[in-house]
């Protein structure tokens, strides 16, 4: 039951659910979360390898890395988000059509 | 038995949550969704022996992130806005329709396709292998590698949150208007 | 090595008598010894946090110079049942326009979030449910649960009042783990991991080994470590997202019955959990100060003992400070944080590491008394 | 005597490094940073004593040399080896140099922290002088003509900034385009001589050029029919001539006292100026190669006699300390060219010294009376007694009076002037060198004398405001009272110092030069023995030294024969017996002029018993103070009626010929194809091409609007569809 192929499959199935809320949603908030998902799914794939494939910890610190930036993106894509919502007092996605208000 | 058992309830908790975020129509319930999935995923991480990892995952995405999108939601309304805009589909709502729906579902389609054709060529390379007991502790080794091997990246990366630091500070500051 | 209760049990011969009682079925057995202990450490808990609330009233009515509860059962011990039989009975009221889901799962995400941190309380040195690789970093992770489960019971509500709760709770919490996180940080480095055993092992001996008289950082990092646990667990004088006089309750204001017995219970779970923790950090953990063989009784039982007795002298004082200090502003609070606790708190682990460097890892006391 | 980059780079980098901190922070500084400064020049002044003391005393006359070397840039490409080398060249002359350019610009500074006090460019002039003195430096430890090339201009950009430093006054702009324009009509031909040096070689270091002349490279070569060594020797001298202001590139130099008088004080001394004589040295091989020696003493003496001229009328105090500053220079150059090397290379060791004390003295005194008109000054002897002795001390030396630095070596240049025009041979029109020569030596003694006179005997003229002309003396009422002056460390102690230099034996060993009393015993003659002409034979093979390598080359002692027939004459040398004569001859008859000069100024301006000039030979000092009509030749004739003249020619043929015949004629032309091509315009292009176009886009903008639509979220589906196509046809 616990093999590579259905961390692999878990993996793939959080990726299209991400790519789905990414495609689907027209919230910015939505969209970071499908982002999100994505990025883990990365990140789980290469906990994986690291386990089953490589046996060393470069998986993890990948991992690591991959955690880190996804809290500093999230950090900013929020403060973007809240920039946005002052200035066009809407977070629709759609909306987004300037450079500069 | 017990890691048997751990994989089962984080894998579908995982899932579950997952399609949950992706199907609910509330923002906040997607992202209490997210939460439960990312808990799932550090349970994952717990089954393949990265605690570090795992324990990581639970600090930064439940500390931190979910908390962050929580507040998001709450400063920017937290409703579903129907668009005024422009739009080739006529009204999108913030959370979708069924045409948004659709096309998202055509293209995971296509990736999953893809995917399995990449996946069953990976399988069959590395065929599974039976985990023991055996669960080293990883902290020291990660440690060792962040500050001997990946040190550049473990800098930049530092670097790179000092900069999301400041910039979100700076980007997200009430501005007088004019 | 993670190290489990079970793994601990193993080395005693009625452990095999059990294992044949299991049919040697070594995972059944296993599970078994977990949900067992784990229904006596969560029955320990749930005890704890009610007795708490019986604290909470005696000690306060004995600093205004009163009588407290005393009509239940000899010195009114019984109180805490009686609270419990009547929230049980009273009416299980929803908003109209609260969030379902939310207002649910937020109690429960508190409750979780408590008794997961007990899996790696170290009651004494073998008596531990799990000794993770990481314990002290998981417990502050898993920790983090409750902040979000406020916040969420605040948003949930659909009040003004419970909105507010759980904005100022969210942000406090998140703002508080920093300075918590970097005192624990020193103490694991002077450790040289993060398993409650490694630190606990470092301790063992007279009470100069305890890492409060490690070096002068280490005790500056002490009460920065309990100022921010104070917070970090919404006590006054740090009670701004339940301040009764703004907010009426803050965040649970809206819940009744059991949900709201889930919020105070895992309140009170968690300033135990945080004592007990402040306690194997710093304090020794099951560890006497003074260096004497306890051959009558079995020695676990007694770190257990000893362990729950400063946990509850630091209990005490936390009730203690609650019933003398005045409460703060929002923006003290996040000023106190921000402004004095975390620059404290970096400087205790940079001279921590610079300490450990300097004096090649010796404590005060060895650097004083001359190493063993 | 090991020599790393640790001991040789903070003669250079100090002032650099004061320079860059003054430059960007000295607003912030306590007293706006001149105490850096100057710290930095005797951080320098330091190093440079130490190398002095290793090759003037520590291994005490060898003539060993340092030379390493480093690649500056290397653009060699395949077999074409073209690498750029930088260095440090350190002989007796580089040791002798440092010693007294960071020696002299260290007491320059410490004068100038009193002078310039409360000064609003206090901050701005103590930026410039370290970079100054660190590009002096720099240019004298180089040993390549490139890195001399290249300090050479900072030092131009730092003079145009130090002599037009009070930006509001018109004339020190004007004075500072002048002196940067001036010297740079001689910076173009030095640039020139070096790229002609370096085409042929391949190199531009001293040591390359010297085994080059040794090995005959230059043997046949001709640039534009002169034959090589000609050409660049002369190239090299004209850009001396710019930098060492000599005749007739000489107008910037009077003009240059527009600045603060330290800076003067700088350029006139230690720096600037003496990079012309440095080059020509330097050079020196290539001069005689060239055959251009006696050019070179022919403009050294014009030089010499027309400034001490025109020294001889002029009012402004700085302005005869410019003019005797030009003249010596000319001697310098005639010794250059007259094979006086050793005593050409004393004189501006010498001069710098005393010119130096003087320009400060001179400073001195504007700075205490706000005065620099000598009509309106006089009698301050009492009340500065301390200048008064500076400069009398400078001016003895300079008048050429025995037992000063002056005579010592501006005898020996025109002992050296009298063999060559008179008894070697030569083309006896070159006589005119020697009689020059000799005239300037009685004209220097007498202006100097006459400014000594008027600035501190006779009676205080201070607040004597209708007096105009040098000559009036009408009657004389004490204006406001002077304060007298103090002994102070940073006013008149480092005149002092330098007026201890003034005296002659610190430099020839004996009392006036002549060998004849030896102060120090047999081996202190060590200006003449330590510094001769470069032997190229010498360099010819001679390896290279890299940083940090150990020198391991043979140092050779001079032997105690070589003392006694060292004549400091570097040419061909084929009858000592005449030039000892000669030097006799010119050290009795410079004493004779030199005294001669003395007394008709004590006879003019003590006793007045003789008229003045003015009174004399009116027409002949109107011409002197318009300073022979230079300037104005210079603006009227080259400027004014040459190139305007050009100019307005080249104008007239733009307008009338080529205007009116070529863009006219084009233009009717153009008229005709114009309308031929509007009618291509308006029917092929426009309507067809352009509104097709259109048409056309518009038509494919139909669809691509809907792909292009700027929605992230279908360029996400577009990707998605498009990596996977990939995916699937590459077929993993």
């Amino acid at each position: 039951m616990m093999g590579l192929a259905s961390y692999l499959i878990i993996s793939l199935i959080l990726f299209v659910v991400g790519l789905v809320i990414i495609l689907s949603r027209k919230n910015i908030v939505a969209i970071l979360l499908g982002i999100e998902l994505v990025l883990n799914a990365a990140a789980l794939n290469f906990v994986a390898y690291s386990r089953y494939v490589t046996n060393n910890l470069d998986g993890h610190v990948f991992s690591l890395f991959i955690i880190a930036i996804a809290a500093a993106e999230s950090a900013i894509g929020l403060a973007i988000v809240i920039r946005f919502f002052q200035i066009k007092e809407t977070i629709h996605i759609d909306e987004a059509t300037q450079l500069r208000n | 038995m017990f890691i048997e058992l751990l994989f089962l309830t984080s894998a579908l908790l995982t899932v579950g949550s997952a399609i949950g975020a992706a199907v609910t129509r509330n923002i906040m319930h997607s992202c209490v969704f997210l939460l439960g999935s990312l808990l799932g995923i550090a349970g994952l991480y717990a089954t393949l022996g990265a605690d570090f990892v795992a324990v990581s995952q639970i600090m930064v995405y439940v500390g931190g992130v979910v908390i962050l999108m929580l507040f998001a939601v709450m400063l920017t309304g937290g409703k579903d806005f129907v668009s005024r805009a422009q739009n080739l589909l006529g009204l999108a709502p913030a959370m979708g329709n069924k045409w948004t729906y659709t096309i998202g579902l055509l293209t995971a389609l296509v990736v999953v396709l893809t995917n399995v054709k990449l996946i069953t060529n990976v399988v069959k390379a590395y065929p599974a292998k039976v985990i023991g007991n055996d669960f080293p502790s990883t902290v020291n080794q990660i440690g060792h590698l962040l500050v001997k091997e990946h040190v550049l990246a473990f800098e930049l990366s530092s670097v790179l949150l000092l900069g999301a630091l400041v910039g979100a500070a700076i980007i997200a500051r009430p501005r007088r208007q004019g | 090595m993670n190290q489990t209760i079970v793994s601990y049990l193993s080395q005693y011969e009625f452990y095999d008598v059990l294992l044949n009682l299991f049919g040697n079925n070594q995972g059944l057995l296993a599970f078994a010894i977990y949900l067992i202990v784990a229904l006596v450490v969560v029955g320990f808990c749930a005890t704890v946090g009610g007795l708490g609330t019986y604290a909470e009233r005696k000690i306060s009515a004995d600093l205004q110079a009163r009588m407290g509860p005393n009509r239940v059962g000899p010195y009114g011990l019984l109180q805490f049942l009686a609270d419990g039989v009547k929230m049980l009975t009273k009416e299980d009221i929803m908003p109209y326009t609260a969030d379902k889901f939310l207002f649910y799962l937020a109690p429960l995400l508190a409750l979780v979030g408590v008794f997961a941190t007990l899996a790696v309380l170290p009651w004494s040195s073998g008596f531990m449910m799990a000794d993770l690789n990481v314990g002290v970093f998981y417990l502050i992770a898993i920790s983090s649960l409750v902040g979000l489960a406020v916040f969420l019971g605040g948003y949930a509500s659909n009040s003004k009042w419970s909105m507010l709760g759980g904005m100022r709770g969210a942000s406090q919490i998140i703002s508080y783990e920093i300075p918590v996180t970097l005192s624990v940080l020193a103490i694991t480095l002077l450790a040289g991991g993060m398993s409650f055993g490694t630190i606990l092992s470092h301790q063992e001996g007279t009470i100069v080994n305890w890492f409060i008289f490690h070096n002068p950082f280490a005790f500056i990092a002490f009460f920065v470590y309990g100022i921010g646990a104070m917070a970090e667990t919404n006590r006054a004088p740090f009670d701004l997202p339940e301040a009764e006089s703004e907010l009426v309750s803050g965040y649970h204001t809206e819940y009744t019955g059991l949900r709201f017995g889930f919020f105070a219970l895992a309140e009170y779970i968690e300033v135990f959990v945080v004592c007990g923790v402040g306690t194997a950090l710093f304090l020794g953990g099951g560890n006497l100060p003074f260096n004497i063989s306890i051959d009558i009784i079995p020695t676990q039982f007694a770190q257990v003992v000893i362990f729950v007795t400063k946990t509850c002298l630091l209990y005490y004082v936390v009730i203690w400070a609650r019933w003398t200090l005045p409460r703060l502003r929002v923006d003290q609070l996040m000023s106190v944080c921000w402004k004095y606790l975390t620059p404290i708190a970096i400087f205790n682990l940079v001279g921590c590491a610079i300490w450990l460097v300097m004096f090649n890892g010796k404590s005060l006391a060895d650097l004083v008394f001359g190493s063993h | 005597m090991e020599y790393t980059v640790g001991n040789i780079a903070p003669i250079f980098l100090a002032p650099v490094i004061a320079f860059v901190i003054n430059a960007f922070f000295g607003r912030k500084l306590p007293r706006q940073g001149d105490w850096l400064a100057t710290l930095s020049i005797f951080i320098s002044f330091i190093f440079s004593a130490r190398i002095f003391g290793d090759f003037v005393f520590g291994t005490f006359a060898t003539d060993h040399f340092i030379h390493k070397t480093f690649t500056w840039f290397d653009l060699s490409h395949g077999a074409n080896i073209w690498k750029v080398n930088m260095g440090v060249y350190i002989d007796n002359m580089t040791a002798i140099m440092l010693l007294m350019v960071s020696g002299v610009a260290f007491l320059i500074h410490l004068f100038s922290t009193w002078y310039m006090d409360h000064d609003e460019k206090h901050g701005r002039f103590f930026t410039f002088l370290p970079l100054f003195t660190s590009a002096m430096l720099g240019m004298v430890m180089s040993d390549n003509l490139f890195a001399l090339f290249c300090f050479w201009e900072v030092m131009g950009f730092c003079s145009y900034s130090l002599i037009g430093i009070y930006v509001k006054k018109e004339a020190a702009g004007d004075a500072s385009l002048k002196a940067f324009m001036t010297t740079r009509i001689g910076d173009v031909f030095l640039l020139l001589g070096i790229v002609a040096l370096w085409m042929v070689l391949g190199s531009v270091a001293y040591v390359d050029i010297y085994a080059a002349i040794a090995e005959g490279k230059f043997a046949g070569q001709t640039v534009i029919g002169i034959s090589l060594a000609t050409f660049t020797a002369l190239c090299i001298f004209l850009g001396a001539m710019g930098k060492s202001a000599q005749f007739p590139l000489h107008v910037w130099l009077p003009d240059a006292m527009m600045g603060p008088t330290p800076g003067s004080a700088l350029i006139h001394a230690a720096t600037m100026v003496t990079a012309g004589v440095w080059v020509s040295l330097r050079m020196y091989p290539l001069m005689v190669l060239g055959d251009i020696t006696w050019f070179i003493a022919v403009i050294g003496a014009i030089t010499a006699f027309g400034a001490a001229t025109v020294a001889m009328v002029q009012t402004d105090i700085k302005a005869v300390l410019a003019y005797s500053t030009l003249s010596q220079l000319g001697y310098m150059i005639i010794g250059v060219g007259v094979g006086s090397y050793n005593a050409a290379f004393m004189h501006v060791i010498t001069h710098a010294v005393f010119k130096a004390c003087l320009f400060l003295s001179a400073g001195s005194i504007i700075h205490t009376v706000h005065e620099q008109e000598m009509p309106k000054l006089g009698g301050l002897r009492k009340y500065m007694p301390y200048t008064h002795f500076a400069m009398m001390a400078c001016t003895l030396a300079i008048a050429g009076i025995p037992f000063f630095s002056g005579f010592v070596s501006k005898d020996r240049i025109l002992g050296d002037a009298l063999y060559f025009g008179f008894m070697s041979g030569q083309n006896p029109l070159l006589a005119i060198v020697p009689i020059l020569g000799f005239a300037g030596a009685g004209l220097t003694a007498f202006y100097m004398f006459r400014m000594m006179f008027l600035t501190f005997y006779g009676e205080n003229r201070m607040g004597h405001h209708d007096a105009h002309g040098e000559d009036h003396h009408g009657d004389h009422h004490h204006g406001h009272e002077i304060h007298h002056e103090h002994l102070d460390a940073r006013q008149n102690v480092p005149l002092l110092i330098l007026a201890i230099f003034t005296l002659g034996f610190w430099f020839a060993g004996s009392l006036t030069g002549q060998g004849i009393v030896k102060v120090f015993g047999e081996k202190t003659e060590w200006f003449k023995v330590l510094v001769e002409a470069p032997k190229v034979e010498r360099f010819v093979n001679h390896p290279r030294e890299a940083w940090g390598s150990t020198d391991t080359r043979v140092k050779t002692e001079l032997t105690k024969a070589r003392y006694d027939h060292q004549t400091g004459y570097a040419g061909p040398n084929p009858d000592e017996h005449k030039i000892h004569t000669a030097h006799v001859i010119g050290a009795i008859a410079s004493i004779i002029i030199a005294a001669l000069g003395v007394l008709i100024a004590f006879l003019m301006y003590i006793k007045k018993s003789i008229k003045p000039l003015a009174t004399r030979f009116p027409g002949y000092t109107e011409v002197l103070r318009n300073k022979y009509y230079f300037d104005n030749f210079y603006i009227d004739v080259l400027i004014k009626k040459g190139l305007l003249g050009f100019n307005r020619f080249l104008s007239w043929f733009d307008m009338g010929i080529f205007d009116r015949y070529a863009v006219d004629g084009a233009a009717a032309v153009n008229r005709v194809l114009f309308k031929a091509s509007k009618w291509f315009d308006n029917v092929v292009v426009d309507a067809v091409g352009v509104d097709g176009t259109g048409v056309a886009v518009n038509l494919f903008n139909l669809v691509l609007r809907i792909i292009q639509s700027g929605k992230i979220q279908f360029y996400f589906v577009m990707l998605v569809v498009v990596l996977a196509s990939y995916i699937w046809t590459v077929n993993i």
